[in-house]
């Protein structure tokens, strides 16, 4: 099982701030999960389709779309941050 | 020494910067971010990402510490809601010379912008919007690559 | 907005950059210089030129204005005998944009070391001696000549 | 009459912070003034004659030992500053 996190527009498109699921074991990658959470519902579409304006992490350190999964306990999705 | 507080309460500048002050060094830069009034702005809320926060204000700080010749270095940054005028972050440096606690300030606040897990959204009477990224921020972040 | 002080007061932070910090510029980048305890000092202190200080901190606070895009600008620097730990100088700006903020602050107070009359001396035990003015200072002056 | 000034270790060669004087109209420049100077006492001597080390200013505004003093009122002599 992994949990999924998702922060301010994303969390607020998706309609929820966690999910907790067991993702395919063909999904190798950051990528390939993302994909496979979008078609979970049309609220997930909406927030994880634009991925030039989407960015995630994996067991929270920032991490790409090519990055592999293997053994990952927490992974977020949000967009590019705004802090400071 | 390196300190790192995430939190919703505002923060005293002279009790943030004592520790760094108590080390010896001589120099310590420090750089505030406010909540700007632009626009007619009521209100600007900070989420955040508990956990993976922390650890990437840690990182950013640490790495400073590498870079420069730093006797200490904090970052505070608020969460939650905030009124125009009020203190979002604070970024401070305590170095032997100027220089180091100067560079290493720049430096966090630059990074801090785009390598740590905020989201700003903007309250304008009953509307809210979400603060989008700015390109400047990653351009301010990248001139520190080496 | 330009504040000079020059006083044998302790001073406060949070209170020196208030007024900044009003000013609504998002960015306020301070420098606090403190004594440090080299060699066993016991006692540093700074003399000064009366009216002549007060001027060339305000000359170098309005370069710094018309050099970089200021809100304000505050020096605080003190005078007469202080203790180690003690904060001798405080160089702040305010801006819109904190890249200002930053450069009007580290040149605020590269300039400050070699345009402004103060002259440090030292007491360790009954011994006391004055400062020589250093080379490097000089330097991180001139890197701001047009 | 100009007031001349003494600061830090020149102040305390010299003796005194302060004095008035009337320079004869043959020092036209700071430097002239400085010579002048230095010959009023073994003090003023040893305060003044190592010029490299020596700093002034004219009413208040640093100045070169070519500048021209015609008009000065107030002048300074003081070691490099050591401030910040």
């Amino acid at each position: 099982m992994v949990t999924i996190l998702y922060f301010a527009w994303v969390r607020e498109l998706v309609g929820i701030d966690a999910e907790r699921l067991e993702p395919p074991a063909t999904n190798t990658t950051l990528g390939e999960l993302a994909d496979w959470l979008a078609e979970r519902s049309e609220h997930h579409r909406a927030a994880l389709s634009d991925r030039g304006n989407l960015r995630a992490a994996v067991d929270q350190r920032f991490a790409s779309w090519d990055t592999a999964l293997a053994g990952a306990k927490e992974i977020a999705f949000f967009p590019p941050v705004t802090g400071g | 020494m390196i300190t790192i507080a995430v939190q919703p309460e505002p923060f005293s500048l002279d009790a943030a910067v004592a520790p760094l002050e108590a080390l010896g060094g001589g120099a310590v830069a420090s750089f505030v971010g406010l909540v700007r009034a632009d626009d007619g702005l009521d209100e600007l809320t900070l989420e955040h990402y508990p956990g993976m926060t922390e650890t990437a204000l840690r990182g950013i700080a640490e790495e400073a510490s590498t870079r420069w010749s730093l006797l200490g270095a904090t970052i505070v940054h608020r969460v939650g809601p905030m009124r125009p005028g009020e203190r979002i972050v604070l970024a401070a440096a305590c170095a032997s010379h100027r220089a180091d606690a100067l560079a290493a300030c720049a430096f966090m606040i630059d990074r801090l912008k785009t390598d740590a897990p905020f989201w700003k959204s903007e309250t304008r009477g009953s509307r809210r919007n979400w603060v989008a990224a700015r390109e400047s921020d990653e351009a301010a972040a990248k001139r520190w690559s080496l």
